[in-house]
């Protein structure tokens, strides 16, 4: 291979504070590859696509773009150069139009008609056809997650930085992702694939990179790689091997589901009606569904089914219209985006744990707070939970993800709920962060509550649940218990028909 | 029957002319929070920008008053988006502090200049300029094309600034940055800039319509002239949605209400005059209760 | 141009100290610009200390006397019927300063009122007006609904009706004194229907209906507490002046002489502190027969012949229960003046001096 | 760092006055001196000036600290102050002959509820219509201004019906001063207040959940199952009803009667106080009082050096810039800490 990379990151430093995120880490990006970045949460896997794109100046190190050293101060400056991003979190303005969404961000004129069509035309040639009209936010997630490729591809990227484009997708739908994604490399473009999802490396990608706590562990051909040796890369020898509980395994009626009580329906609704979460239209339509105590059930669907509404109408966050509701209380809920509704950003962990306060939690007595309870049972609380945090007065903005969803699962834990709701409870977090968030999820279900998750991540549901329902069009399906992983799959997408 | 003519001619004319100084200010900050910020120290930079009117005015005629106005208007804009955009500080603070110092600046600057006799009439204004043809059709013509050049610069913007807004990448890239900041960012706009500059030009604005209460109304300054204006203005602003065409209508709104109060009070009826003096804000408020409650402000209105 | 540098620091005479206190901006070109002027005037011609101070509300125009009377000031001006309760409040406890409220309402300790009578003079310019108009439809504009500025409306109308008794009028108020380009707008509307003879008393917001008046052909302004023909030297036939600086200078003279008793001033068109200014740019403009008329009945006004204005009776006219507290022959005067100017020009009033020792109310 | 703050600022406000007044020719050091004896020269000046001052700053501050704790923009404050002045002169007027405590109790009462009965507008408007609370109660500023200036030449107007203000209330309405000063009854009222907010935002469940809807409201519905609507449009009822109350001081405590100038802006002022105080109860007191002094070394420095009073707003704008730059800054830097 005699052409120069088209992005080599050399020796890149940075610090976050008292965080050392990369230590001198390097990177390089072959022509027409296909490349892999792994590493767990925290590893500095986005920081350092951050810093190709312009977003995180490093404090060393250098970047060269198709063999020529380059400063990129900003991601105008990547953009200028060829580099596109798709970030993690959706970067679309939910107040515009797909049309102006795409003009934004690749400087096109905006003349609305022309504009429209001309947004249709190219959406549809790179294979991931949009509405120009729409608002962005009034898209499903998967659309969002579509519209930011076609954001990068307008911008005349050679260079393609996609930071877990297919945690909130569907099988299928991750799958048609990773091919257009190849279809760019094929027509000479680079890409960068973040993701946790090992399988999903060893099965699209060229290469692969693994950063453990800022440096380069591992750098290599897919080829002759296993999930188990990249697992053993990411994590370091102490915990080799165990780098997801293997799947689909303990799915169905396993050992642990029969020692349970069976007989006491925690969870009870029939014919439920639950409007959209906007107020206009029916989420959920005519849904029937018991869950006993012990019991985990998992909803399995693509974004925007009505399953959200499902699990906010039986965690009594949101009032259905129509049906029976029964429901034992308390109920622990888990919601699914941490840092606008499990948490308060600005408040200490003290705050965000007395955030679920009822009548009957000890620090409260007549209407006071106890501060001082709280605190106390606040510290009880991390440490059960290996929350790493200076303790109970820290804000909740200074944790990492994991630990915040840790803080949320351990405030709603600790009330011994009789339900627990809990969507997407891994999204984001790094595999033992995920790991521990599980195991506290099934310790809530054999202490004898009733569990409803939905999880985007079908591997996840997987893994979970001992009932798994589908959700298509507001409607919840039974799924046998057989039933393989690509017909879920299946069934998600079609709804049954 | 003619003369109800005249009369509503003439009362539509004093509408246009009262709604003047707050479309423009309005105009502006349409723009300023289009991008996200939120500007309380309109107030002060009216005022500011009155006074400096007055002062190019009388050094150098009104074209010079005007410009001088803007450039006042922006210097103080810029001074807002130092503290509110540059260091990320509360824009409410901020503005409410910028109103306080401009009403103190001015006061202490213009008894300097014009020592308690005032600056009197002498000022050379800007008389209306009546546009040939379009200025004699009947009941409109004297309102809307028999007006000073402030008129006219504060209409023909309106299509200027809704189509910078709607029509091009600049506008496009400053609605990001009010509707989503750290997206519009990570589009590679450059959100602190085109924050400040919209602030800046919202400033101008500002600046010119205190200078046309200067130079295309009272003819001089007076302390406090301004009277509440600047907050009214981004109460008009959000009566018409955030939307330039919106804002002409909620301006001539505000401006036709309190035209008829002043015809009200001249019928020298027996109801208190205070009654027909709160008439405009009441009216306001009814409006925002029936046609525009639900307006949905940019998602990233005064979040610094 | 830098006038208003004035400090106490170089008074020469350190004896007396003289305050002044004004509700508003002292660069209003009218009441407050005016008190000012005399206070300098004080300060040149009589050599005492002065020192001013602005006080917008009635916290702070109480916190202002109590400053002046607790450091020993000789004399307090006060300047506006608003003070007339704080300087009751400060004199009880302070009784060696001497306040003198402008427009005030009565005598009380060592407070003592100063009644400009400006309806003597807006009633020759009501005159003028009613002599002039062709529309025969006369405007006034008003800051706020006070009494010194109901009873110049009052005289206004008076006078216009002694000349012609079909004389319409029709006023605007603005709540406030700052807001000039309402000012404007007021007078516009006023120009719509037919108003072409203007009076106001609403100081900087008054401006504004110079304005409209220089640009309405036809339309006049009488200017209201100052000289203000040069506002508009081609449209003010004449103003109904108040020389605050004259009548400040001889309240501070009696103070520095020692002889200064506490009692209502008033002063009225004998004082000369109140007169009818006539523009002498526009002096052709009127009429010989109703120049004559006019001079005529100032020389009654002084004689105090002819009551312009019924104070205070007329200004209760809104009020529906009888006044309490007022003397028996002032509520006959008010009764007899105001009888007296329906347009018949019956027998004028007789008052006993123009020079009130008594509470007027 | 927070308590050097705002005093840097001080001073830099203050350099700032004596280089400009320096260069309009003025005698700065003669005018700061004056400032200086104005605020705190004397027990006199500092009772009687100072805290008078801040009495109403900080009563119409904790109003606005608790509306924007909960999420609610009140920028209505000065219309609110004046339905309470109404009502407290309302009642004040009728309550002759009643013992002391009944008397000012009714009228501090009546304040009270008038204050909260001027904020409903805007919360009706807000839940039933959506219209945002910042322009409702905006615009009901000038109506409240215009209702002042009808009442005191109607209903409320005094007996001889001549004079824009009221009579006086009656003596047993008034506030008790502080011997040998202006100093009022407000000022305790102030404090406890004060202590009260403080003590219900920092121990009580409600404070929390107030405190909780104003930082995430999204998260307090649905984590902690609160009705933020609710609780904004009760904070706002509160703020109005405080903001109510600080009318009814002025008037029992200062000016005895009504008045249409009664405030000087206090509605806007505390806006700046109370978020200067980063929206802490105890912080507005002291917040409340730099203004005070501020202003009231103001008027001595127009009385004894000519300075003009407009010209410390200057000042003021500087301070608040100055707190509110150093204020950021220092927020950033923990920002910094806390991004990793």
């Amino acid at each position: 291979m005699t052409a120069p990379p088209v992005l080599a990151l050399r020796g890149i430093r940075k610090r976050f504070g008292s965080v050392q995120a990369l230590r001198g880490a390097d990177f390089t990006l072959a022509p027409r590859e296909l490349h892999a970045l792994l590493g767990e949460n925290g590893a500095g896997k986005t920081t350092l696509m951050q810093v190709a794109y312009g977003l995180v100046r490093p404090e060393s190190g250098e970047i060269a773009i198709n063999g020529v050293v380059r400063t990129i101060a900003s991601p105008r400056a990547a953009r200028r150069l060829g580099v596109g991003m798709v970030h993690q979190h959706f970067t679309a303005v939910p107040a515009l139009t797909v049309a102006e969404n795409v003009a934004l961000a690749a400087g096109w004129k905006v003349r609305q008609g022309l504009l429209r069509e001309r947004v249709r035309e190219f959406a549809e040639g790179a294979g991931l056809p949009l509405d120009p009209s729409a608002r962005a936010g009034d898209l499903s997630v998967a659309l969002l997650q579509r519209l930011e490729i076609v954001k990068a591809l307008a911008s005349d990227a050679r260079i393609l930085l996609l930071d877990e484009p297919t945690a909130v997708l569907a099988p299928g739908e991750a799958a048609d992702l990773l091919r257009v994604v190849r279809g760019f490399t094929v027509r000479g473009g680079a890409a960068v694939l973040i993701t946790h999802k090992l399988d999903e490396a060893l099965a699209a990608a060229d290469r692969v990179t693994v950063l453990r706590r800022g440096a380069v562990v591992f750098e290599g051909a897919v080829a002759g790689q296993s999930a188990k040796s990249l697992a053993s890369a990411m994590i370091g020898d102490e915990e080799g091997g165990e780098a997801r509980r293997p799947r689909t395994a303990n799915r169905g009626r396993d050992g642990t589901v029969a020692e349970v009580e069976l007989h006491d329906v925690a969870i009870r609704l029939e014919d439920l009606e639950v409007p959209r979460e906007t107020g206009y239209g029916l989420a959920v339509r005519g849904a029937s569904l018991s869950i006993r105590r012990g019991e985990i059930v998992g909803i399995a669907a693509v974004e925007g089914n009505g399953q959200r509404e499902l699990l906010r109408a039986v965690a009594g966050r949101l009032q259905p219209l129509r049906g029976r509701r029964e429901i034992a209380e308390p109920v622990a809920f888990v919601p699914e985006d941490r840092t606008t509704e499990g948490l308060i950003p600005g408040f200490t962990l003290t705050q965000n744990v007395v955030l679920g306060s009822r009548a009957d939690d000890p620090w409260i007595r007549r209407g006071r707070i106890d501060w001082r309870l709280a605190r106390s049972r606040t510290a009880i609380l991390l440490e059960e939970y290996g929350v790493v945090a200076p303790g109970p007065d820290t804000f909740a903005s200074a944790l990492s993800g994991g630990n915040q969803q840790k803080v949320v699962l351990a405030r709603e834990l600790a009330r011994r709920p009789r339900v627990v709701v809990a969507e997407n409870p891994t999204r984001g977090l790094d595999i033992r962060a995920a790991e521990a968030v599980q195991a506290r999820l099934r310790g809530a279900a054999s202490d004898g509550a009733a569990v409803l998750i939905y999880s985007s991540d079908l591997d996840e549901v997987l893994a979970l649940a001992h009932r798994v329902l589908v959700a298509a069009r507001g409607k919840l399906l039974e799924v046998p218990a057989d039933a393989t992983r690509a017909q879920i799959g299946q069934l998600m997408v079609t709804g049954g028909r | 029957m003619t003369d109800s003519l005249v009369l509503l001619s003439g009362f539509l004319a004093a509408a246009v002319r009262v709604a003047t100084p707050l479309l423009l200010a309005a105009t502006g900050e349409t723009v300023t929070e289009r991008a996200g910020v939120m500007n309380l120290g309109l107030e002060g930079i009216m005022l500011g920008g009155a006074l400096a009117a007055t002062l190019g005015a009388t050094a150098a005629g009104p074209w010079a008053g005007l410009a001088v106005a803007v450039l006042v208007g922006m210097l103080l804009a810029a001074l807002f988006a130092a503290v509110a955009i540059g260091a990320r500080a509360d824009q409410i603070i901020a503005g409410t502090a910028l109103t306080l110092g401009a009403v103190g600046l001015t006061g202490t600057i213009y008894r300097q200049a014009y020592g308690i006799g005032g600056a009197g009439l002498a000022l050379p204004t800007l008389a209306p300029l009546p546009i040939p043809g379009l200025s004699q059709i009947p009941l409109l013509g004297p309102a809307l094309f028999d007006q000073p050049m402030p008129t006219y610069l504060a209409l023909l913007a309106l299509p200027l600034v809704w189509w910078v807004l709607f029509r091009t990448r600049t506008g496009l890239a400053l609605r990001a940055t009010g509707e989503g900041a750290a997206m519009a960012r990570a589009a590679g706009v450059r959100t602190g800039l085109v924050r400040t500059v919209a602030t800046v030009v919202g400033g101008g604005f500002a600046g010119l319509a205190g200078a046309s209460l200067v130079l295309a109304q009272v003819g001089t300054f007076a302390e406090r002239m301004t009277a509440g204006r600047g907050y009214v203005a981004i109460a008009i602003v959000v009566l018409g949605r955030w939307h330039p065409l919106g804002v002409a209508v909620a301006s001539l709104l505000f401006g036709a209400a309190t035209a008829l109060q002043y015809v009200f009070q001249s019928l020298g009826l027996d109801v208190p005059y205070q009654l027909f003096l709160m008439l405009p804000y009441g009216l306001t408020l009814l409006a925002l209760a029936g046609a525009v409650g639900r307006a949905r402000a940019p998602a990233d209105l005064g979040k610094a | 141009m830098m006038a208003f540098t004035a400090c106490s620091n170089s008074a020469p005479d350190p004896g007396v100290r003289v305050g002044l206190i004004t509700p508003g901006s002292i660069a209003d070109a009218a009441w407050n610009s005016g008190a000012y002027a005399g206070l300098q005037r004080i300060r040149d011609s009589l050599g005492l200390a002065i020192s001013h101070v602005e006080a917008r509300t009635p916290a702070e125009q109480d916190e202002a006397l109590r400053a002046y009377a607790s450091q020993g000031y000789d004399l307090v001006f006060a300047h506006g019927f608003e003070f007339q309760g704080a300087a009751e409040r400060v004199s009880a406890q302070y009784p060696t300063t001497a306040i003198v409220v402008t427009s005030g309402s009565r005598t009380q300790g060592n407070v003592s009122p100063l009644i400009f009578k400006l309806e003597d003079a807006s009633y020759l310019a009501g005159m003028v007006a009613g002599g002039l108009t062709r529309s025969g439809i006369l405007g006034f504009v008003g800051g706020i609904e006070l009494p010194p500025i109901k009873a110049a409306y009052e005289g206004w109308v008076n006078g216009a009706r002694a000349v012609n008794p079909k004389i319409q009028t029709r006023e605007i108020y603005l709540n406030s004194f700052d807001d000039a380009a309402a000012g404007r707008e007021a007078a516009l509307a006023l120009v719509r229907i037919g108003v072409d003879m203007f009076h106001h008393n609403a100081d900087a917001a008054a401006l504004g209906l110079f304005q409209a008046a220089k640009e309405s052909p036809g339309v006049y302004v009488f200017g209201a507490n100052a000289d203000q023909s040069s506002l508009a030297p081609e449209r003010v036939p004449g103003s109904a002046v108040i020389d605050l600086p004259r009548a400040l200078l001889l309240v501070a003279k009696a103070v520095k002489a020692g002889s200064f008793t506490p009692k209502v001033e008033v002063f009225g068109l004998a004082s000369g502190v109140v007169r009818y200014e006539p523009n002498p740019a526009l002096a052709a403009l009127v009429p010989p027969a109703l120049e004559e008329r006019v001079r005529a009945a100032a020389d009654s006004i002084a004689a105090g012949t002819l009551v312009p204005a019924a104070r205070p009776a007329s200004m209760q006219a809104r009020k529906r229960e009888a006044p309490r507290a007022l003397s028996s022959a002032l509520a006959l005067d008010a009764a007899q003046s105001h009888r007296g100017h329906g347009g018949r020009r019956s027998t004028p009033v007789m008052v006993a001096s123009s020079e009130f020792s008594a509470p007027l109310w | 760092m927070a308590a050097r703050t705002p005093l840097l600022a001080i001073l830099l406000g203050l350099a700032v006055l004596a280089g400009g007044l320096q260069l309009a020719g003025y005698d700065a050091a003669a005018a700061l001196t004056s400032l200086w004896r104005g605020a705190f020269g004397s027990w006199y000046a500092f009772s009687s000036a100072t805290l008078v001052r801040a009495v109403p700053l900080i009563v119409v501050g904790l109003g606005i600290a608790l509306a924007f704790r909960g999420g609610a923009l009140n920028i209505g404050a000065e219309g609110q102050f004046y339905a309470g002045a109404i009502a407290a002169t309302w009642v004040g007027l009728h309550v002759a002959g009643r013992p002391a405590v009944v008397a000012v109790t009714a009228v501090l009462v009546a304040a009270l509820l008038a204050g909260a009965a001027w904020v409903l507008v805007p919360i009706w408007l807000k839940l039933r219509f959506g219209v945002l609370e910042v322009i409702s109660t905006l615009l009901l500023n000038f109506v409240a201004e215009s209702l002042v200036s009808l009442v005191v030449q109607g209903p409320l107007q005094e007996a001889q019906g001549i004079y824009p203000q009221s009579d006086p209330i009656a003596e047993v309405a008034r506030l008790p001063l502080l011997p040998g000063t202006r100093l009022h009854a407000g000022l305790a009222l102030a404090l406890i207040g004060a202590a009260a907010l403080w003590y219900v935002v920092a121990r009580t469940l409600w404070g929390f959940r107030l405190s909780a809807v104003g930082a995430g409201p999204r998260a307090a519905e649905i984590s902690g199952r609160i009705d933020a609507r609710r609780v904004t449009a009760v904070a706002l009822l509160g703020s109005g009803a405080v903001a109510g109350l600080a009318g009814g001081i002025e008037v029992s405590g200062v000016s005895y009667a009504l008045f249409q100038n009664l405030s000087p802006g206090y509605g806007f002022t505390a806006i700046a106080v109370a978020l200067l105080a980063r929206l802490h109860p105890l912080g507005v007191v002291a917040a409340g009082m730099l203004f005070g002094a501020l202003e009231a070394g103001a008027g001595a420095m127009q009385r004894e050096a000519g300075v003009p009073a407009v010209t410390v707003y200057v000042v003021e704008a500087v301070v608040i810039m100055v707190v509110l730059l150093a204020d950021t800054g220092a927020r950033r830097a923990v920002g910094a800490r806390v991004a990793a």
